[in-house]
């Protein structure tokens, strides 16, 4: 029952390995992985909103409703990179992949171990390297599936090294261990606690463990890199606040969360200036937020949660109408590069617009969502008396406007130049479009609401 | 100077000296194995802990790490194959298309 | 039902409707461009007309907010959907929507490609506008001041000049800059204030009474001032605007300068003034200094310029110093005297940016030595560019005079005081400011000499094919603003009448110490 | 008769709506030229009789000055700025002048301007004018004077420029107006400094408040505000160092350098220091100014006179000099004589500009005296018109200029209020000078021998009676008008300053000294111009450079030139533009490319190299753990 | 026995040979697996020495020796990363080393529980850990989707 969204996942993806065995359906395996993904969603939201809270497997795993609330957003979110993927997969594998991936995200947000934690970060990453690989166009795919593979194991690496001395430390592998073990003045326990914070730092890439996102980015196809940049991240951020619960950020690690995450917010939106890819400029983008979506562990612990969420949430539902509407191309370099963008709104309107309504919020300017997330997030941080890393931040935020409005100007502002290939998104990208809008409306013009839901 | 403490001391230098292979060998196999390597340097001061405390739950994740660790090199052998095939080379320098 | 029961629904309505507008001209996009000109002048139309109808209802001696509409809309942060007329807004929310029609008539031929797009933004440029004028909750105000750039942006880089692109990127990169450290001092302001009093709002009336050590209150003014000088512009953030200006398709730069800067100054009577005003007392002499520096760095600059846009575009710093000059003076002439000239720089600037777009549209080039003796070529056109001019000159029986003799009186009556009580240097200040006078004579009549006069000299003009005089269009857009000009000129009892109340309560505002007595709040920018 | 006072003003404004709008290219010259005409003097004329009926109203009230407000222009706080008109003897005198005076030149002037190709246009600016300018003469309070202040000066700068297809033209126009605009800052700065002290702008409570020294009028120095309106003055009344403009405005058609810059509008400056009289009573600095400043510039107005050869050129040096004249009776405290030096040299000065013109209208356009010269017996009626005038302007006894003159004199030298002998010497030099250049003029160009080229001569023609006419009648003023007792007509409202004792028995000695200069001049002009030219060739000869400096006017436009409008220009220029602006603005496109190579070496950092990653991994584990030990 | 593990460890990143690294590594595992044994956890160092080096290592060898690329000759072993890379290994080593030693945990000087045995851990395992075994399952599961599909990846890039 707590684990009734997993379980459907879990329903999914036998019912999808069958159906592979089988060797039937292979254009209905999106249906079936989307029925599963709506299906755990509603659950999810149906059980948070019943208010549901249970701990199934004492010290393992426990749902409360605000962990169920962003379970279910989280699985949302996914089902626009379900209907993107239409186009690019046209065998199962993809949709399983996903799905399994999806289940380790469900697991970090209420895991309450270690044990359970770690898998999850593998879970919700083994899937993705063969993802990358997956819509194999170009010899670059195995090279950026590569490197992700040997990063992020090394992240994982890292973390066991964190809690096997917090373990040793404390002698527990429950989680809630970690928030204490924040203030101890034991030196091993301090390594341990650095330890397992830079290991999601590196997942999350924050400068200077972001090397891998921008190539691992480029190389992979836009449904996964739209994966990546939104759900991967939000999870292992999710993970995070798991991890950070109840507690406010003290010494050493405050100084950690305030000044790497500025560092890769100055960096990340630095870097995207020059980029020609659009996948490379998203990456480093998304560096730059996943600065801000640090930032918000400066703040109380009490509105982490919700701050962390929302943000997640804006930042997502605005990447992913980009990449939903984004027009498809003959090689996936044509797809990818900036330049096939030149004067899309004389060919395209529609596409056009959307592209810059989500560069402008990712650029965090009203009335988008983006703007509401920086600002609950930076709110909190003032309010936690950290005014002048806020201020620091959000100049940091102001270098990244530039290069959004670049590609507003490239979308509007100059002649345009087809290339021969370039097809409108597909039947399914563009419902997508639509969904991620109505999304972005909604957080635009109700965030109040969307913020009491939480 | 007592036992544990050295071992710990072992299982950070096999971490270190794991990951310092991945930094400095440019066979894609052997910082593959490097890899291993820092796992193993994690295990063994999982399994000294969990022994010290006399818990289980040190075995139990050492349990997971072995099973994840295959799993990963039963990914990344093939993705390897993969480069391989096109550069017929296992020097990972050769590998950095994607730059900028 | 009377009125008062209809003025909020009115009021909501003049906000809405350009969006209603750019609904329909979306809808209307595939249709042909008439369609969406004749959409966009009947939206704005009917705007002004609401309008005037809630000025002409707009009671005078009630104080607070009339017409107010108040919703929850972000309660956990205390924000609500509060907007409002009162004296502060009622004269720059009627300026807005009466050169609404007629920035869309200005354009009606010369924007000839994307046109639907063009006026879904000029539209979504008026809300924006409008929004921040009637906006009376600071989350609300910086939704739509930010919310501007966007619309403003497209606009002078998609139908702009040659170097459009670098143009608007500065525009934008310029205020966005600005924007960026007033919010932060805005979290900061109600933060403090939330901890202080236990108030956690938005709305300005509430601000109002929060009470900040000087530190804190110059450290807020400070980064409130620095977003809403680059807007006005003062010396020396003004840099982007001859570059906006000249790229600016000619709709763009009447928007630009007959609403747009009015933000800066609105801001600063509204806002930044009210809201810190230990700090900008503490702070006069040096904005006052900037003020005049403005004033006259404006003329001298437009004195050589040989671009005529960019002539209007200096000018424009110059006027607008006076607005921040009579707003300083903290008399009450002069408050008055700013607020008309906020308005009568609207319709001034207006009128001149239309009229050089005009030619524009007839010559192609901005290069003043092109031109000669338009006066022989095209009298209706240069009767107007006159009417104009001496209007931005301050000649009396306009508008322009009304404004710079209230403000420079005001500057001048707070300043004869401090120079009896042995400081002179405001009265030295407000002496320099008066050579203003002068120079704006020097630099429009500059202008007039070589466009209107001397032998006959215009670009693609022939004896065979003359340059055509003004349309019926381009007389009665004109003509409409002259008699603004004329009426604001001979008659302003009325509209001053209606910002009296308003004036008051900014000098009372201003005028009022609002330092905390006993411990003062933990210092700004200190990280515990 | 409620409005009458706004009657008055308002109708030329009518006019020139009508004209404005019916009879140029506004409306397509939708009037003809003899519509024009009629409407155009139509309106004045009335305003005359309307005048009339006031004045007659005025006496009837016992001349207790009428106020008339007409609405309230605005409402601050407690003070009041209301548009209200004030009608006594001194703007009852002001008024007729103006109305009667601009009446016959609207008459004169459609002889004068007929055939124009913007005949309309030019009765529509005059009637503009003739607005403004009652505007000035009858406002109660400043602010309504300064409207029409800086109404007239539009007018004069349109009208300057009104053949703008020249360019010099239209930029004596321009010059007229800056000049102008820079005595405006003044009186702006006075105007500030009465409403800071009085709260109000009603120039009848100012002055008040001043004679009875209220403490109100204790905050600010008289001395202070009267120079401040002084400088305002020095612009309209083209006194030194602001007379630049007038000379240049000659650039206008003849009708408007006698309508405007003779008769009336550059009499402003002194009609506003006559009107404001209950300041300047208490500043005795300002009024020492004023009468120094005044002297000099009619000394050296003078001078220049003497060698000048364009006929317009040298009536308006000479309006400049008398202008001079009127404020050193102001600054000796006689505001009364000045008034009526005012009105007499409306008379004459306008006769002559009007003569003038009658004679370039004869000669068709020639401007130079050197080539006229026996025109006596070709345009009589002109001829004896202008030698009236002159013998007025010159002090002949008798006559206007006589009157007014001596009585300025007599008051510089014995005035109890700043009269002092070395004023009355300047002055009485200048009348010297005065009768010598008028009679000189007088002199080449109607007497001695024709020097007009042929073709010129051949068409020499007597002006229309539209314009003799006129000529007649102003004659017949500055004849007569002397024997209108002006100065005793207004001591009812503005005393005459008391004489030191023990001078009043210089009066008589003083009286024939000034006929004897007078006719000294005439007898000097004869001499020298009389005779063969080779004698005044000679003269000239003998004080060569004095010649050239006074023909250059001193060089004071050139000094100007180099000293104020040059720099600015080069500071605008080269120190703000190409400086200061383009400094802000690098500044920030550094800025802007400081970014951009930033974001390039980022980009070149990530260079592929999973190595190097891995490196930045292991370092960023080291580097955190270390920091992280900060706090042990 | 933990130099020796230490040593051939060491040796991994300085033989050339991947055949011979491979050989390293397994010293190593087996070294740790002794170790392990000497600790008490018998069962851990049967499963080290089970899956790692005859699982594991064996499939690494298996592709060594499958694939025998030649290294290009003259190209070094050693990325040019080796002298940063070894002082911040130096770096590391230290910092770990120095939060093991200065550590004050009691763990350090516990006297250490008895060992204990396979049947408490399975148990232990099976009831208190069985939803890791549960997961274990599944990540099993998509681990081996995850191979296959890049395995049929790779085949349609051959192909």
């Amino acid at each position: 029952m707590a684990m009734l969204p997993e379980h459907l996942l879990l329903g999914g993806i036998v019912l999808l390995i069958v159906m592979a065995v089988l060797g039937r359906g292979a254009r209905s395996a999106l249906w079936v992985a989307l029925g599963a993904v709506v299906a755990s969603c509603t659950a999810a939201f149906w059980l948070s909103n019943a208010q549901f809270a249970a701990e199934p497997f004492a010290g393992q795993f426990s749902v409360t409703p605000a962990v169920l609330m962003a379970k279910g957003a989280l699985l949302a979110l996914a089902v626009p990179v379900l209907l993107m993927s239409r186009t690019e997969f046209s065998d199962g594998e993809f949709s399983i992949l996903l799905l399994s991936s999806l289940y380790g995200l469900c697991l970090l947000p209420s895991s309450d171990s270690f044990l359970v934690m770690f898998l999850g970060l593998e879970m919700l990453a083994m899937p993705v390297y063969a993802l990358v690989l997956l819509a194999f166009r170009r010899p670059q795919s195995a090279e950026s599936a590569f490197k992700y593979l040997v990063l992020s194991g090394a992240a994982s690496a890292t973390f066991l090294m964190g809690v096997s001395l917090l373990y040793g430390a404390t002698g527990s592998m429950s989680v809630s261990a970690f928030g204490p073990a924040l203030a101890a003045g034991d030196i091993m326990t301090r390594t341990a606690v650095v330890l397992v914070l830079l290991a999601l730092f590196l997942k999350a890439a924050v400068v200077p463990f972001h090397a891998w996102a921008p190539d691992t980015y480029e190389g992979a196809s836009i449904p996964v890199t739209a994966y990546m940049a939104t759900l991967t991240k939000g999870a292992v951020l999710l993970a995070a606040v798991r991890l950070f619960s109840g507690v406010n950020a003290s010494r050493p690690v405050v100084d950690l969360l305030m000044v790497l995450p500025l560092l890769s917010i100055v960096w990340g939106n630095l870097a995207a200036i020059k980029q020609q890819s659009f996948r490379r400029m998203i990456a480093y983008s998304s560096i730059a937020h996943a600065g801000y979506l640090f930032y918000a562990f400066l703040g109380d612990s009490a509105g982490r949660m919700q701050s962390v969420l929302f943000y997640v949430i804006a930042y997502s539902v605005t990447n992913l109408l980009a990449f939903a509407v984004m027009p498809q191309n003959d090689t996936d370099d044509q797809r990818d590069s900036l330049d096939a963008l030149k004067g899309l709104y004389h060919r395209n309107p529609f596409a056009a617009a959307m592209i810059a309504i989500a560069m402008l919020s990712l650029a965090g300017l009203p009335p988008f969502p983006g703007f509401a997330a920086k600002f609950l997030i930076f709110k909190n941080v003032v309010a936690a008396g950290y005014t002048t890393y806020a201020v620091l931040g959000l100049v940091g935020s102001y270098l990244g406007i530039y290069f959004y409005l670049r590609v507003i100007q490239l979308l509007f502002m100059t002649a345009s130049e087809t290339t021969p290939g370039e097809k409108e998104a597909g039947g399914a990208a563009r419902v997508a479009g639509v969904l991620c809008l109505v999304g972005t409306l909604v957080l635009a013009v109700l965030p109040g609401w969307v913020l009491g839901g939480m | 100077m007592d036992r544990v403490t050295l071992l710990l001391w072992l299982s950070g230098a096999l971490f270190s000296l794991g990951l310092l292979g991945v930094i400095v060998r440019r066979n894609a196999l052997v910082m593959l194995m490097c890899m291993e390597l820092m796992l193993n340097g994690v295990n063994l001061s999982l399994v000294t802990f969990s022994q010290q405390r006399g818990d289980a739950a040190g075995a139990v994740l050492v349990f997971l790490v072995f099973v994840v660790a295959t799993a990963e090199i039963a990914l990344a052998i093939p993705i390897v194959l993969l480069l391989v095939r096109f550069k017929r080379s296992m020097d990972i320098d050769r590998y950095s298309d994607l730059k900028g | 039902m009377s009125e008062f029961t209809m003025g909020p629904t009115l009021l909501n309505l003049v906000l809405w409707l350009p969006m209603v507008g750019v609904a329909l001209v979306l809808l209307a996009a595939r249709a042909n461009d008439g369609l969406a000109r004749a959409i966009s002048v009947a939206t704005m139309g009917v705007q002004f007309a609401v309008a005037a109808m809630l000025y002409l209802q707009f009671d005078a001696t009630a104080p607070g907010l009339q017409f107010a509409t108040q919703l929850p809309w972000i309660a956990q942060w205390g924000v609500s959907y509060l907007i409002g007329l009162d004296g502060f807004n009622i004269l720059l929310v009627l300026l807005t929507a009466f050169l609404g029609p007629i920035v869309v008539l200005g354009a009606w031929t010369s924007i000839k490609k994307d046109v639907p797009l063009f006026h879904g933004m000029v539209l979504l440029l008026q809300f924006a506008m409008m929004g921040a004028f009637v906006a009376q909750d600071l989350f609300l105000f910086y939704l739509f001041w930010e919310a501007m750039l966007i619309p403003m942006f497209l606009i002078i880089g998609m139908w702009g000049g040659a170097r459009r692109v670098y143009a608007t990127l500065k525009f934008v990169l310029y205020t966005a800059f600005g924007s960026i450290l007033m919010l932060a001092a805005v979290i900061y302001l109600v933060h403090t204030m939330q901890q202080s009093s236990g108030v956690l709002s938005f709305a300005f009336d509430d601000l109002y009474r929060a009470q900040l050590p000087l530190s804190v209150q110059t450290i807020l003014l400070g980064a409130f001032a620095l977003s809403f000088a680059i807007k006005v512009p003062m010396v020396p953030l003004h840099t982007w605007l001859p570059d906006a200006h000249v790229e600016a398709p000619t709709a763009g730069s009447v928007i630009l300068a007959g609403v747009l800067l009015k933000m800066g100054t609105y801001g600063f009577m509204k806002l930044g003034f009210p809201l810190f005003p230990d700090a900008a007392r503490a702070f006069t002499p040096i904005l006052m200094t900037l003020a005049v520096i403005s004033i006259v760095y404006g003329a001298c600059l437009a004195l050589v310029q040989t671009d005529i846009k960019k002539i209007i575009a200096y000018s424009s710093i110059s006027h607008l110093g006076y607005v921040m000059l009579g707003l300083l003076s903290l008399e009450l002439v002069g408050i008055q005297g700013a607020i008309i000239q906020m308005v009568s720089h609207g319709l001034v600037a207006a009128g001149l940016f239309l009229l050089v777009g005009m030619i524009y549209d007839r010559c192609h080039t901005r290069e003043l030595a092109a031109y000669g003796g338009l006066a022989r070529l095209l009298p209706v056109y240069s009767v107007f560019f006159m009417i104009f001019t001496l209007a931005s000159v301050g000649l009396p029986t306009t508008s322009g005079f009304t404004g710079e003799f209230l403000a420079l009186m005001g500057a001048f009556t707070a300043a004869w005081p401090a120079h009896l009580d042995g400081s002179n240097y405001p009265l030295v200040l407000a002496v320099v400011a008066v050579t203003g006078v002068v120079l704006g004579a020097m630099y429009m009549l500059r202008f007039a000499l070589t466009f209107l006069f001397g032998e006959v000299k215009a670009p693609h003009h022939s004896p065979e094919h003359p340059l055509l005089d003004l349309s019926w269009r381009e007389k009665s857009i004109l003509g409409l603003l002259a008699v603004a000009v004329f009426a604001l000129g001979l008659f302003p009892n009325g509209a001053l009448q209606k910002t009296e109340l308003a004036a008051k309560t900014y000098q009372s505002l201003v005028t009022t110490s609002r330092v905390p007595v006993g411990s003062p709040v933990s210092q700004a920018g200190v990280t515990p | 008769m409620p409005h009458t006072l706004a009657l008055i003003a308002l109708l030329p404004l009518v006019g020139f709506l009508l004209n404005g709008f019916f009879a140029t290219a506004l409306g397509g010259h939708r009037a003809n030229e003899r519509v024009a005409a009629i409407v155009g003097c139509a309106f004045p004329i009335a305003a005359f009789a309307v005048t009339i009926k006031a004045f007659l109203d005025l006496q009837a009230g016992g001349f207790v000055p009428i106020v008339e407000p007409l609405y309230r222009w605005a409402l601050i706080g407690s003070s009041v700025f209301e548009i209200a008109f004030y009608f006594d003897r001194l703007s009852a005198i002001m008024t007729l002048v103006v109305t009667g005076v601009g009446s016959v030149i609207h008459i004169y002037s459609t002889g004068y301007m007929h055939a124009d190709k913007s005949f309309g246009r030019f009765f529509a600016y005059l009637n503009l004018f003739l607005f403004f300018m009652l505007l000035l003469v009858l406002g109660r309070s400043l602010l309504v004077l300064f409207v029409g202040w800086e109404g007239v000066g539009l007018a004069s700068y349109l009208l300057i420029g009104f053949w703008f297809d020249d360019l010099t033209n239209a930029k004596a126009g321009r010059k007229a107006f800056i000049t102008n605009r820079i005595g405006d800052a003044g009186f702006l700065l006075g105007m500030f400094l009465l409403y800071r002290a009085f709260g109000t702008l009603d120039m009848d409570t100012i002055n008040g408040a001043f004679l009875t020294g209220s403490e109100a009028a204790m905050i600010v120095p008289a001395s202070l505000v009267g120079l401040l309106l002084f400088v305002g003055a020095t612009g309209k009344s083209a006194q030194i160092p602001l007379y630049v403009w007038l000379p240049d405005a000659m650039a206008g058609p003849t009708p408007v350098s006698a309508l405007i810059h003779a008769a009336t509008m550059v009499t402003a400056g002194v009609y506003l220091t006559a009107r404001m009289s209950g300041i300047y009573m208490m500043a005795p600095e300002a009024s020492q100014v004023m009468a120094v400043v005044g002297v000099l510039t009619a000394f050296f107005a003078a001078t220049v006179a003497l060698v000048q050869t364009d006929i317009k050129k040298v009536l308006a040096y000479s309006t400049v000099s008398q202008l001079g004249f009127m404020f050193l009776a102001l600054g000796v405290g006689a505001y009364g004589v000045a008034i009526f030096h005012v009105v007499t040299h409306a008379f004459f000065k306008a006769c002559l500009f009007l003569g003038a013109g009658s004679v370039i209208h004869a000669l068709g356009g020639e401007q130079d005296i050197r080539k006229m010269g026996g025109l006596r017996t070709r345009i009589p009626v002109t001829f004896w018109t202008f030698a009236i005038a002159t013998a007025a302007i010159a002090g002949i006894p008798g006559l206007a200029g006589f009157f007014s003159k001596d009585e300025i004199l007599w008051y510089a030298f014995a005035s109890a209020k700043g009269g002092a002998p070395w004023l009355w010497g300047m002055a009485a030099l200048t009348a010297l000078m005065t009768a010598f250049y008028m009679f000189r003029l007088l002199w080449l160009t109607f007497m001695g021998a024709s020097r007009m080229s042929h073709e010129v001569e051949h068409h020499v023609h007597e002006s229309p009676i539209s314009m003799t006419g006129v000529l007649m009648l102003l004659a017949l003023l500055s004849a007569g008008g002397g024997y209108i007792a002006i100065p005793h007509f207004l001591e009812a409202q503005i005393p005459l300053p008391p004489i030191v004792e023990n001078l009043e028995h210089y009066e008589h000695t003083l009286l024939i000294v000034s006929i004897v200069l007078a006719f000294a001049g005439l007898g000097l002009a004869v001499f020298m111009y009389g005779g063969p030219p080779s004698r005044a060739e000679a003269i000239k000869q003998g004080s060569l450079p004095v010649h050239r400096l006074l023909s250059g006017k001193y060089f004071v436009d050139e000094l100007y030139d180099r000293a104020i409008v040059k720099p600015l220009v080069w500071f605008s220029d080269v120190v703000l533009l190409r400086g200061s602006d383009k400094l802000l603005d690098s500044s920030l496109n550094g800025l802007a490319s400081l970014a951009q190579r930033s974001a390039g070496m980022l980009g070149r950092m990530q260079t592929g190299s999973l190595h190097l990653y891995a490196l930045l991994v292991m370092l960023g584990i080291v580097g955190a753990l270390l920091w992280s030990w900060r706090h042990v | 026995m933990g130099v020796i593990a230490l040593i051939s460890a060491a040796l991994m990143l300085v033989i050339r040979e991947p055949m011979r690294v491979a050989l390293a590594l397994i010293t190593t595992m087996v070294m740790l697996g002794g170790i392990y044994g000497l600790l008490g956890v018998h069962f851990i160092a049967a499963f080290q020495v089970l899956i790692y080096v005859g699982a594991v290592m064996v499939f690494m060898v298996y592709v060594i020796m499958l694939l025998e690329v030649r290294e290009a000759p003259g190209n070094t072993r050693y990325s040019r990363f080796l002298v940063p890379g070894v002082t911040a290994f130096a770096a590391l080593v230290g910092v770990l080393g120095i939060s093991v030693f200065r550590s004050t945990a009691d763990v350090l000087s516990a006297p250490g529980a008895p060992a204990f045995s396979l049947t408490q851990f399975s148990s232990a395992f099976l009831s208190q850990y069985w939803l890791e075994f549960e997961l274990t399952s599944v990540f099993l599961v998509a681990a081996i989707v995850a191979a296959l599909a890049v395995i049929k990846v790779s085949r349609r890039a051959h192909g």
